[in-house]
């Protein structure tokens, strides 16, 4: 090894020993350490799978559980439930553990059909709840949708082409995509296969703009996993990063 | 890799091992990183329709922002929290943060908050609240829009939300001015529309990750939302309006880069694709 | 913006109609009537995927998708047990990668079954119906791991995918291997288009398993929905001929079915 | 009715009233359990399930005498009720979880000491996070935290948020090797998807409104400018397309709901008794 590879790795090993032991004073240094080397650790898995990315996967899947209990615990049970079974004394609460713990009776062979029972009433009020929300979330798309077809005061013809009629023609097209039970033989079969050709080919478009956003979005969570490990952690005991405006 | 050896220079260029092309993408990111070409944001409809979503609440409403993402998704939807409680602050109009799933986002976004209310030396209880993670989903909405303190009952801080000063008069959805959607999760927005914008007429505003955008802007069209924030380019325009640029301007000028290197990719892939192909015997095809 | 706290008369109709004829559909089939579902092309595509990895002699991966015991996953073991039949016919060897461990002893009655159904009990093997992880990711790279040890020729995914789904079809892409893939989600469909042979996309995954399987609440549903969509494209062309003849300007105050699907009862 | 639900006036006739619900609604669990046979369970559960379901749906369909019908009352107190009971279902994926790990770390099997990191770190999160919530710090928050807060927010802010964040970032290596190693144009549909990406994916970044920001904004031609064209195909292609998408899965939502409401998935998978 060349003496100054030697003199660059010193270096480099005495910065990161200044910035561990300034990091054991300040608690809010151990969030940006811990943080660190959790990133870290997560992506050896790019090199290959291996046991410090297993543990900090298991170590992730506890603190998940730990911190959903502490949530339904605190945000809920004790403020909605507790609260106003034992100090405002309304007894009725009482139902609520005894058929919320139905559910569990999953686990049992004889006793499951009680947990069907439960979960038969959160299905009926979840499909309840689907009716209430039909029209209120749908007929905005319904009614927003019938566009007039010829130019008026404000528009011209170019933008009612380019916007109203290509509109309904991509909107008919892929509707008539998810239409199964009409068979695409026959005259109007074959015009009604053709339109759904054209109804898949708009939606490659629409895919296309998926696409164009996924690749933004996954890529925008490593750079900003990149910036926390160059501004946040190293700019806490190396200056220089600290200032590059990131 | 169990293909025949290659031979020719296309075959070669097919075969190069993922580990150079997961390196020429750090490479990007830490070089715009470190040396960032700025490059100006121009803010979208989308987005202004949110800043003026929150400029028209009236002065007695509240807003509602729902927090529905986690951490899984921060590096997006963490900037739009907080340019969005930037612009609440800035505009004067009392906020209350809340979510119905992915407990962790009311936590993240109470550190954003008590952040950024330190600049405006806003209050808790007084100028901005949280809610917490309420369990019930559309249950909890149909509560709300009915008798806000019996449905919410407690708040972060674990005080039952009728004793702070902010929600005294916030009764039911008629004294809710706006809400504001942050998620990553399908189904939530679904929820505020179907069984709170579409029956009460609350104004309705949405912050979502990029993957996720392109599937509401049917909502958009219709009326139902005023605005949306598309992923970490929606959040960097919001900076931009608030002007706080922070970690999502930083993010978008080297998005741009990671952009092209990704296009590149592609294109190359293909071309030693096609090239490829045209040599005979390289397999059956 | 006009508010629906309550429905008026116009959408007790529509709705009462709507769920009339998807009950009704569904109740007819179930007492035998035949409902006609087209084959969708997406079958044709398995058909010959499966005709390749015959040819080459080389095995077929399916994936069931990451989702527990539920609608997706159940109709996507429907869709396997069609492949099986097929591949049973062709003496081609099927690997099942499972992700969900109660989705395994499920998915080994199905292929059984296939096998039986297509008349070689014998070619069932059990120890190719393989449990890999139940955690996303390293569910994705020991399948891939499958892919690479087996050198499979044909890979099915079906079922419920998410991020990770990404990583499957790049390694089988980069093997060589056919893809086909059908996932209802539509998150996950541009990333399959970009990397398979074919994608079966949205409400065509029901009607893959339903045209399959025959099961009567299916194909009774698919045909109430087709029926009831026409009902949608019916209102949809109705209102973009009122709004054409009113104009721009007079649309939204004057157009009675826009009047009529915006204002609740008060 | 609402008499019946009144607070219990003292302490002592709450604890009373509580014993009273509690054991009377345990007796009726098991005089349910044994007086019903299969069909008889059966039937039950169809029944509940309707009845949730007709008392949400006909609240909004039924006519209305200023903003209100004769269940309109109800709709809050039923909702508040229903949302609690969810709550209680937390367990359930916290038992599986202690159930698979428990198993690893009693019969050792390989990779227990995993499993003894998962109970370590969910005990660490439940301690804390309790401990720091019923020891709020109030605001504005001190510099020194008392040190069980200081445990919680290195817990949460130090380990639980950035190994979620890291875990998801892998995804853009993912997508970069199969830029370059997956991402085929060999169908046409395949080639336009990619064309529109492009457009849409260079739309979106400053870098493509640079490139062509050589057309003037005035000019006819501003339509072709990257950020407009990418701002016309989310606006007037992928919207219409995901308006059909919308529909299809409304009417799909709404089979759906219907079949689960009338209990009509007799025939298929759900029947299958586990």
């Amino acid at each position: 090894m060349n003496p100054q590879l030697w003199i660059l790795s010193a270096g480099a090993i005495a910065t990161v020993l200044r910035g561990l032991t300034a990091a054991l004073r300040d608690p809010q240094l151990w969030i940006l350490w811990a943080g660190a080397i959790a990133t870290l650790g997560v992506y050896t898995i790019l090199y290959r799978e291996n046991p410090v990315s297993r543990f900090f996967e298991h170590i992730f899947v506890g603190l998940s559980a730990g911190y959903l209990l502490v949530a339904t615990w605190a945000f809920n049970l004790e403020g909605r439930w507790w609260d106003p079974m034992i100090h405002e004394r309304r007894w009725y609460w009482i139902f609520a553990p005894v058929v919320g713990f139905l559910f569990y009776f999953i686990y049992s062979r004889r006793l499951s059909w009680l947990a069907r029972l439960v979960m038969g009433l959160f299905f009926g009020a979840g499909a309840g709840t689907f009716f209430r929300e039909f029209f209120p979330l749908y007929s905005p798309q319904l009614y927003a949708s019938f566009k007039p077809l010829r130019p008026d005061a404000q528009v011209g013809w170019a933008a009612v082409i380019l916007h109203n009629w290509l509109f309904v023609i991509v909107l008919l097209t892929v509707l008539s995509y998810f239409f199964f039970a009409l068979p695409h033989e026959g005259r109007a079969g074959r015009n009604l296969g053709r339109a759904a050709l054209l109804g898949r080919w708009f939606m490659m478009i629409a895919f296309g703009a998926m696409f164009g956003n996924t690749v933004m979005a996954r890529i925008s969570l490593f750079i900003g996993r990149m910036r926390f490990l160059l501004k946040d952690w190293l700019g806490s005991f190396i200056p220089w990063l600290a200032h590059r405006g990131m | 890799m169990t293909q025949a050896p290659p031979h020719g220079f296309w075959q070669r260029m097919q075969q190069i091992p993922r580990y150079y092309i997961y390196a020429l993408l750090a490479g990007v990111v830490i070089w715009q990183l470190l040396f960032p070409i700025r490059l100006p944001i121009a803010p979208s409809r989308a987005t202004l329709g949110v800043r003026d979503a929150i400029r028209n609440v009236p002065e007695d409403k509240i807003v509602i922002i729902s927090v529905d993402w986690d951490a899984s998704t921060q590096p997006e939807t963490g900037p739009q929290t907080q340019a969005i409680i930037e612009a609440c602050f800035q505009l004067k109009k009392r906020f209350a943060i809340m979510n119905l799933a992915a407990p962790m986002g009311v936590k993240l976004a109470n550190d954003i908050a008590l952040r950024v209310a330190r600049r405006y030396n806003a209050k808790y209880g007084v100028d901005w609240c949280n809610w917490g993670y309420k369990v019930g989903q559309g249950n909890f909405l149909m509560a709300v829009a009915k008798n806000i303190p019996k449905a919410v009952a407690t708040d972060f801080y674990n005080k039952p939300v009728s004793e702070l000063p902010m929600m005294r008069g916030v009764e039911n959805i008629s004294s809710i001015g706006l809400v504001v959607e942050v998620t990553g999760l399908a189904g939530m927005t679904e929820l505020w529309l179907g069984l709170i914008q579409g029956p009460y007429g609350t104004p309705f505003a949405s912050a979502y990750t990029a993957v996720m955008a392109p599937g509401y802007y049917p909502y958009l069209d219709s009326g139902q939302m005023k605005g949306m924030l598309v992923g970490a380019k929606g959040a960097a325009e919001m900076e931009t309006l608030v002007n706080r640029p922070g970690s999502a301007v930083a993010i978008m000028n080297v998005q741009s880069w990671a952009h092209l290197l990704i296009i590149v990719l592609i294109v190359i892939g293909n071309v030693a694709y096609f090239m490829g192909r045209r040599r005979p015997g390289e397999g059956r095809r | 913006m006009a508010t629906l706290e309550h429905a008026n008369w116009f959408m007790r109709g529509l709705f009462a109609a709507m769920s009339a004829i998807i009950v009704a559909s569904v109740l007819l089939a179930q007492r035998g009537r035949e409902m006609f579902i087209r084959r969708i092309p997406g079958l044709t595509a398995i058909e010959e995927a499966i005709g390749r990895a015959t040819e080459m002699g080389r095995p077929i991966l399916f994936s069931p998708g990451l989702d527990g015991i539920g609608i997706i996953t159940l109709q996507a073991l429907a869709i396997l047990a069609y492949i099986v039949r097929l591949a049973a016919a062709q003496a081609t060897r099927l690997i099942v990668a499972i992700r969900a461990s109660e989705v395994y002893p499920v998915a080994e009655e199905v292929v059984r079954e296939a096998y039986d159904a297509a008349g070689r009990p014998e070619a069932y093997r059990p120890e190719d119906i393989r449990f890999i992880s139940d955690e996303q990711f390293a569910y994705a790279l020991g399948t891939v791991g499958l892919m690479a040890r087996e050198r499979v020729a044909t890979n099915f995914l079906f079922g419920g995918f998410y991020a990770e789904a990404l990583i499957l079809t790049e390694n089988g892409r980069a093997l060589g291997a056919v893809q086909v893939a059908g996932t209802p989600d539509p998150t996950q469909i541009p990333f399959f288009i970009a990397t398979c042979d074919y994608v079966v996309i949205g409400d065509e995954f029901y009607a893959a398993s339903a045209y399959l399987t025959r099961e009567p609440t299916l194909t009774g549903s698919l045909v109430g929905q087709d029926i009831v969509k026409g009902i949608l494209v019916a209102l949809v062309l109705l209102g973009v001929g009122i709004a054409t003849y009113l104009g721009g300007a007079a649309n939204e105050a004057h157009n009675l079915l826009w009047q009529a699907l915006a204002r609740g009862s008060q | 009715m609402s008499r019946l639900f009144a607070p219990a006036p003292t302490p002592r006739l709450l604890a009373a009233y509580l014993v009273i619900g509690l054991v009377g609604s345990v007796i009726l669990i098991y005089l349910l359990h044994r007086g019903l046979g299969p069909r008889g369970r059966r039937w039950l559960i169809a029944v509940v399930t309707f009845v949730a379901g007709l008392f949400y749906g006909l609240e909004f369909y039924y006519p209305v005498h200023n903003r209100k019908n004769f269940l309109t009352d109800w709709i809050e107190p039923v909702s508040v009720m229903i949302a609690v009971i969810g709550a209680f279902t937390v367990g359930l994926g916290i038992y599986s979880l202690c159930q698979v790990h428990g198993r690893n770390v009693a019969r050792r099997r390989p990779g227990w000491p995993n499993s003894l990191a998962f109970f370590v770190a969910f005990l660490a999160m439940l301690v804390f996070g309790l401990w720091s919530h019923y020891t709020p710090v109030g605001e504005p928050a001190p510099k020194v935290l008392p040190w069980q807060n200081g445990v919680y927010e290195v817990l949460f802010n130090g380990l639980f948020a950035p190994l979620q964040t890291a875990t998801f970032s892998l995804l853009a290596f993912y997508i970069a090797s199969a830029a370059y190693r997956a991402f085929r144009m060999r169908t046409a549909e395949a080639a336009l998807m990619m064309i529109a990406a492009f457009i849409v994916m260079l739309g979106q970044v400053p870098v493509g409104a640079w490139i062509t920001s050589g057309i003037p904004l005035t000019s006819p031609w501003a339509f072709f400018r990257l950020e407009t064209l990418g701002e016309w195909i989310l606006n007037w292609l992928n919207m219409p397309a995901q308006r059909g998408i919308v529909f299809g899965i409304a009417v799909g939502a709404l089979a759906m709901s219907l079949r689960v409401w009338l209990s009509l998935e007799r025939g298929t998978f759900f029947s299958e008794q586990r």
